[in-house]
């Protein structure tokens, strides 16, 4: 029993790391139909970025607001110079765009903080418990609290503010949108922006989380993502959510009890494809 | 003249839908297009709304030239749609929908007042305010459509083809409303409609259009017994 | 000629047999497939289980390759009748995980060790390598593109055609989607399969990291790059990213940077292909016929 | 009754809650030419599309030459006989004119292995494509890609790869709507040509200048159902067909 | 139009900026090393370490009077890429010996050709076994895998005293024949040394924890964890976080200064059996790393050390046969190794297969260093 419990808070924990990453990808197919492939490198950067502030100045906030900062600028600037010109051709452009810009940006990394594993040494100021001789450590709860934290913001954003509404009613339908008055351009370009923050903290958390940042960090996250999201139903951010802890508690158990040894990114897919089969939307997906 | 068409062209690709139209809706008016499917009638209220882009000619609205503007700029001068089949944001609520309406526009006092007012108008709205638009019926939807593009209290409403897939009984609703709000709130309305009869009901004056043109135009008491109106939509 | 230069050539030789068979499936079916790597890669573990531990020849071993890589690329293509384009992409991308993950942990398929002592393919009784190897890839090519060639010249090919332009229109005259599609995949992935047999007997020792998803970008770059659906396009498109990477050689550090950002303004400027409609060199040849284009 | 070519019998098409199309039954007869008329959303489309073999209907019987042919996909219906041009035009684009023709004249190829690897480049296929291509007036663009054309002959176009099916019946999906009015009246001629030369026609328009001149029969949809069938004169005047399409008016000034 | 000019002119400049490097009259080394792609941080410290090298064996007056030229190219741990560029070594650069600096599968792709062009090639640190079959030209100055299995087996069993050892493999080539090599040690000597969990975990895996509460509940004296440092690292952090007391083994693929930093306190008491000793007074050790600390302000590893032995092996033959030309001479000559004063510890010499014979280095981390913790030299375990 204390086995399981401890299995299930570990799956959850890697199920809240792996929906930070997804929400930005799921955002972002829902408003402009993309698979955005470099989210991940997005996030990569997020992570060195925070790093190299929290380096210069030992605050960990400031190092997740200019991360948060510098990479809404990124997803910004994808946004702008590489999918907005492709929207016009069929999906695989932009997918190859979108892979070029990943390897572009993992090596821009690499060149820029070096080849080697950074370490993250920041210590997050979060308790460890131990409850019933499970312990729960501080990082565990960095990951719940964090996560949570950002994951309420984003629900409050996405439901409760002006913002959020229009977000949803252009992706939802960009043209009566528009004419609802929605500067439907600069939706898109929030919306790369939110999820694009959203990926610095979570790179800054899987940097903290394994203390370890790398140029190829987002290799695969970049594709495992893309199952979550179909998982999910595409576009749907719940969905995506969802998936996301749904995969990270399956592995968990898969993993600790079958002794399975098989890559997690396979996994993910298997289950996509499974799910294609039972539930071709996706879990939570509306458009059948 | 709060609208002002002259010489609108408005074509896809290669094909041109609409062959230069002119005409002009005055404040407080209520004005018609009509014409059998196929004739081009949404292609104008598209390329007024700024949903699609027109070739060649004007559009003034309020005296300002606004063909080149983006549809959301449009929107902000004071124009709405009731789009063609509805088109509500299936995947929000009745409530969100019509906050949509109001986006860009920060007078929370407004907005109750304005709710109360729609939800009188449409009291099945207020009773399905918590479902999501995807859940209503075409009628309903075509209600939220209405309700969505008045909350924000519009100059002109385009409103496109409400009747098309509605109960005979839905249709004479929708146009009574319609025609109320003309006449005691005064709005401006912009109406294209396949259903000539009712259109010319209500409206002071409309334009027959015939694939991509206008044939004829004039006051709508007359029109109503023009035989030309039987033969444009018959082919007598 | 330099064995350096030859072993370049095969490669891209081989690569763009595998190129050329995913443009049957997405240049002239109108097919999403992300993951062609996958069947190259059966292909090459088909023929290097099938000539150690079956102990055939590759000559003997050929035409079952060819038939297992179009069989499972016949199942695999099963997917592409239902589901919608974002979902097939997505699907063929997990699709080569689930190959590659199979190759690297069934202990059957050699698992993290990979297939090594692949024998050495035997022609008219010469062992293939160096120069020959290249002719024999040249030739596999040549004959792949002549089949395209037959292909597109086909009743079967036209109807691929029409599915890709319009698969409503298409069914209306006449043309089973869900035929044409599979023949589509069934050729395209047996193509594959001819490319990844030559790569195993070329280098001899194979293992499950040659055939992940990063190849199946390069694949679909060079069909994309060189002009999707026309005949020589992956050809050419082989050739670019080929040589591109060797060009760059001197600059070490910043070689994948720059073949990463080369790529991005490629396709960001000519997303249509370098031989595809209004490319610049489209263009720059009708310019040059002085005709009207 | 034994003559109908197409006969349906109480189809009905159901979207979710919504019902398209509620038991409507008429039969087309050898060589005739049928209007299937209505105001926007009265199921015309709908309708169009379960004789076409696009929807499967939710109840209700087609039969076609006698065989049943409701569910059959479209592909299938080709193949017995039926072609069929779309609302909005569906040209291959960067196929030439002449390839979209030719695409056509391969139905007897496409069912079976060894013919359909045969190539269709020969000479034959060639001419013939040309002929039909010259019967609607397009041999001059025979090399053109098909995404260049106007409107106009696209739709011929669209009609010359029925033809080119060899099909006894051919379904005409609004194929004047978007045309000028010379244009119109070509394909009019054209339609007319197509019959004479033996082929029935079904054809959907909502130009109804067009139906009434050209169709034998029509038949009136409205919500869904049958409202009215006969020979143009008689629905012309019919007091129900009018009211479907100008609307009922005078009661929406209540106030 | 605009920007494709600018792209059209990056790529002239690019092409005209590619030079041709001229040589003087230089021994050429040639070594391949993936400097970018996922491997890039071990081609960078194999690289580095082979400077160093390079640079002192010039500082010495060169060999034979000839100063040596290193000739590198990044194969991005890629065989199609490896095999190309050897013959590009080969052909075009004329290499007199070849320094294997990357992984096991380029390398086990490019030691067939050298064997063929009868160029001698030493394998720094890849371990798949086919690597020295190809023949007798190619050797490896790193351990097998059995032979480290064994020795971590040793280790657990004679060195920590350990009566129930868990085994938590990488499931990569390497982590394979470790645990082969462990598994025969145990089966000759070890029998009173349980085995009592077992498990391969994929080479992406970040989270350990499924598998470390497994082990918790079996809570053995050891756990034999292979891997490479970004695994070992977070698994030594979350071992300790669930509370397994057990002592950790790791191998040379722990062996990285970043070890201790991604890991921290937990690295604290984390054993490796490996292949470089730092805290071995003789001065080539000494002096390494005194230099490399000065370059490259970072702790070298094992990686680099093997690079660096692997160099410096083909110059020691070189020298002693007083040829650089005759590659069948220096073949000879480092199959004839016998107690070399390698970085990497005393080589005794080769196999006839081409397998080093020397120690294996038992480390201990200590206050976030590597110290020394013990030797393994029993001839019956370090031979292949």
């Amino acid at each position: 029993m204390q086995l399981f419990l401890e299995q299930m808070l570990n799956g959850i924990a890697i199920g809240a790391i792996y929906a930070m990453i997804t929400l930005g990808l799921a955002l972002v197919y829902g408003i402009l139909r993309i698979l955005h492939v470099a989210h991940a490198a997005v996030y990569t950067v997020g992570a060195y970025i925070g790093l190299a502030i929290f380096s210069a100045t030992h605050s960990i906030l400031l190092s997740a607001a200019g991360a948060m900062v510098f990479c809404a600028g990124l997803g910004f600037l994808i946004e702008r110079f590489v999918y907005f010109p492709l929207l016009k051709y069929p999906p695989y452009v932009p997918l190859i765009g979108s892979i070029a810009c990943l390897l572009a940006i993992e090596e821009l990394c690499r060149l820029a903080a070096g080849p080697y594993i950074l370490s993250f040494p920041a210590q997050l100021p979060f308790p460890s418990f131990t409850v019933g001789g499970i312990v729960i450590s501080s990082t565990l709860t960095a990951v719940y609290c964090i996560s949570a934290g950002v994951l309420a913001l984003l629900w409050f954003i996405t439901t409760r503010t002006e913002l959020g509404l229009a977000m949803r009613a252009t992706s939802q339908d960009m043209a009566i949108a528009s004419s609802m008055g929605i500067n439907s351009h600069r939706i898109i370009s929030l919306t790369f922006m939110i999820g694009s923050a959203v990926a610095a903290i979570a790179g800054i958390l899987v940097g903290i989380y394994y203390n370890q940042v790398y140029p190829s960090m987002g290799a695969v996250p970049a594709y495992k993502t893309l199952a979550l999201i179909v998982v999910g139903g595409l576009g749907s951010v719940p969905g995506a959510v969802l998936a996301s802890i749904l995969l990270g508690v399956g592995e968990t158990l898969l993993i600790g009890y079958a002794g399975i040894p098989l890559p997690r990114d396979a996994l993910a897919f298997i289950a996509m494809i499974a799910v294609l089969l039972w539930r071709p939307q996706g879990l939570l997906g509306g458009r059948g | 003249m709060l609208l002002e068409v002259r010489d609108l062209r408005i074509a896809y690709g290669d094909i041109e839908a609409v062959h230069g139209v002119s005409f002009s809706v005055e404040e407080g008016e209520l004005v018609s297009i009509i014409g059998a499917n196929g004739a081009g009638k949404s292609s104008i209220l598209n390329a007024i709304m700024g949903l699609v882009p027109s070739r060649s000619g004007s559009i003034r609205f309020k005296t300002a030239e606004i063909s080149r503007m983006a549809a959301h700029e449009r929107a902000r001068a004071g124009i709405r749609l009731v789009p063609e089949r509805a088109r509500v944001f299936p995947r929000l609520t009745v409530m969100e929908n019509l906050r949509v309406g109001l986006y860009g526009i920060h007078d929370r006092s407004r907005e109750e007042k304005q709710l109360e007012w729609l939800y009188s108008l449409f009291p099945i709205l207020a009773e399905r305010s918590g479902q999501n638009a995807a859940t209503l019926s075409g009628g309903e939807q075509q209600q939220l459509a209405i309700a969505r593009a008045l909350i924000s209290d519009p100059r002109l409403l385009l409103v496109d083809e409400v009747s098309m897939g509605l109960m005979p009984k839905l249709v004479e609703e929708v146009f009574t409303v319609l025609q109320e709000l003309n006449r005691q709130k005064g709005l401006t309305i912009l109406l294209v409609e396949q259903n000539a009869l009712a259109s010319l009901e209500i409206s002071k004056r409309s334009y027959v259009l015939e694939t991509g043109r206008i044939q004829f135009e004039g006051e709508s008491r007359v029109l109503k017994d023009d035989p030309r109106i039987r033969e444009a939509y018959l082919g007598l | 000629m330099s064995e350096y230069s030859i072993t370049i050539g095969t490669l891209i030789a081989i690569q763009a047999i595998v190129a050329c068979g995913l443009n049957v499936i997405v240049g002239y079916a109108g097919q999403i497939s992300l993951g062609h790597a996958a069947f190259f890669g059966i292909g090459a573990y088909a023929s290097a289980l099938l000539t150690t531990a079956g102990g055939l020849s590759f000559w003997s071993a050929l035409p079952i390759v060819l038939g297992i890589t179009g069989l499972i690329g016949l199942f695999l293509g099963l997917p592409s009748l239902r589901l919608r384009e974002d979902f097939l992409a997505i699907t063929t991308i997990g699709i080569n995980f689930i190959v590659v993950s199979v190759f690297q942990y069934v202990p059957f398929f050699g698992g993290a060790l990979g297939i090594g002592g692949i024998p050495r393919i035997v022609l008219f009784g010469e062992r293939i390598r160096g120069v020959s190897f290249l002719l024999l890839s040249a030739g596999f090519l040549a004959i792949t593109l002549l089949i395209c060639w037959l292909f597109t010249r086909s009743w079967s090919g036209l109807a691929c055609f029409a599915l890709r332009e319009d698969e409503t229109a298409a069914s209306s005259m006449g043309v089973s989607p869900v035929r044409f599609k599979l023949t589509a995949f069934i050729l395209g992935t047996a193509m594959a399969g001819l490319g990844g047999a030559l790569y195993a007997h070329f280098m001899r020792f194979i293992s499950a990291t040659d055939f992940g998803f990063p190849m199946s970008v390069m694949i679909l770059s060079m069909v994309v790059l060189g002009g999707m659906g026309t005949l020589w396009g992956p050809v050419l498109g082989a050739l670019v990213l080929g040589i591109l990477p060797e060009v760059f050689r001197p600059l070490t550090d910043y070689r994948m940077f720059l073949y990463a950002a080369l790529l991005l303004l490629m396709i960001r400027f000519q997303p249509g292909g370098l031989l595809g409609e209004n490319s610049l060199a489209r263009q720059t040849l009708s310019r040059l016929k002085g005709g009207k284009s | 009754m034994d003559e109908a070519l197409l006969s349906l019998r109480e189809i009905s098409m159901h979207f979710g809650g919504l019902k398209a199309l509620d038991k409507v039954s008429f039969d087309l007869r050898e060589g005739e030419i049928l209007g299937l008329i209505g105001p926007n959303g009265a199921g015309k489309t709908t309708c169009f599309n379960t004789v076409s073999g696009v929807y499967r209907p939710t109840s209700g019987e087609i039969r076609f030459r006698g065989t049943r042919t409701d569910g059959l996909p479209p592909h299938r219906m080709a193949a017995l006989g039926i072609g069929r041009t779309f609302q909005i035009v569906r040209p291959f684009p960067n196929l030439t004119v002449l390839e979209n023709v030719i695409v056509a004249a391969g139905l007897n190829c496409y069912g079976k292995l060894i013919p359909s690897c045969r190539p269709w480049k020969g000479r034959k296929t060639r001419e013939e494509a040309m002929e039909i291509l010259a019967r609607v007036g397009l041999d001059s663009q025979a090399e053109q890609k098909a995404g260049l054309l106007p409107l106009g002959n696209l739709r011929r176009l669209e009609l010359a790869r029925a033809l080119a099916l060899k099909p006894h019946l051919l379904l005409l999906d609004e194929s004047f709507s978007g045309l000028r009015h010379e244009e119109i009246a070509q394909q009019e001629e054209l339609v007319r040509k197509t019959r004479e030369s033996g082929i029935s026609i079904l054809l959907i328009e909502h130009n109804m200048r067009v139906a009434m001149g050209l169709c034998d029969r029509l038949v009136v949809l409205d919500h869904g159902m049958k409202l009215a069938e006969g020979k143009p004169e008689s629905i012309r005047n019919n007091p129900e067909v009018i009211r479907a399409y100008l609307g009922k008016g005078g009661s929406a000034n209540a106030s | 139009m605009r920007g494709f000019r600018v792209f059209a002119a990056v790529l002239v400049i690019l092409c005209l900026s590619i030079g041709v490097a001229s040589a003087a009259e230089t021994i050429k080394i040639g070594m391949l090393a993936p400097l970018t792609g996922f491997a890039a941080a071990d081609g960078a410290s194999a690289l580095n370490s082979v400077k160093i090298a390079v640079d002192q064996v010039n500082g010495q007056g060169g060999v034979l009077g000839k100063k040596i030229q290193l000739i590198v190219y990044d194969d991005r741990a890629d065989a199609k890429e490896a095999v190309a560029l050897a013959y590009k070594l080969i052909e075009q650069d004329k290499i007199a010996a070849f320094v294997a600096g990357s992984y096991s599968l380029p390398t086990r792709a490019v030691a067939p050709i050298f064997q063929e062009e009868k160029i001698p090639l030493v394998a720094a640190y890849a371990i798949h076994p086919d690597v020295t079959k190809a023949g007798e030209y190619c050797f490896r100055n790193g351990f097998l895998g059995t032979v480290e299995g064994k020795a971590a087996a040793y280790t657990a069993h004679k060195l920590l005293n350990a009566k129930t050892v868990a085994l938590l493999t990488s499931d990569n080539d390497f982590g394979r024949t470790l645990v082969e090599g462990f598994k025969m040690y145990q089966a000759k000597y070890g029998k009173d040394m349980k085995i009592v969990y077992e498990q391969a975990y994929p080479f992406s895996e970040k989270d350990f924890k499924p598998y470390l509460s497994k082990i918790k509940e079996a809570n053995p004296d050891v756990i034999f964890a292979s891997g490479y440092y970004f695994q070992t690292g977070p698994l030594l952090k979350q071992a300790r976080e669930l509370g397994i007391k057990s002592k950790i083994l790791g191998e040379e693929g722990a062996d990285s200064p970043k070890l201790a930093e991604i890991a921290g306190e937990a690295a604290e008491g984390f054993y490796i059996v490996t292949n470089f000793d730092r805290d071995d007074p003789r001065p080539v050790v000494q002096n390494f790393l005194k230099e490399y600390r000065k370059r490259y302000k970072i702790e070298p590893d094992m990686v680099g050390a093997s690079a660096y032995d692997a160099f410096m092996i083909i110059v020691d033959a070189m020298r002693k046969t007083k040829t650089y030309s005759n590659p069948t001479a220096i073949r000879m000559a480092i199959s004839k190794t016998t107690n070399f004063d390698g970085l990497t510890g005393i080589i005794k010499g080769f196999t006839h297969i081409g397998e080093v014979v020397k120690p294996v280095q038992v480390q201990v981390v200590k206050n976030g260093l590597f110290r020394r913790f013990g030797v393994v030299d029993d001839p019956e375990l370090i031979r292949p």
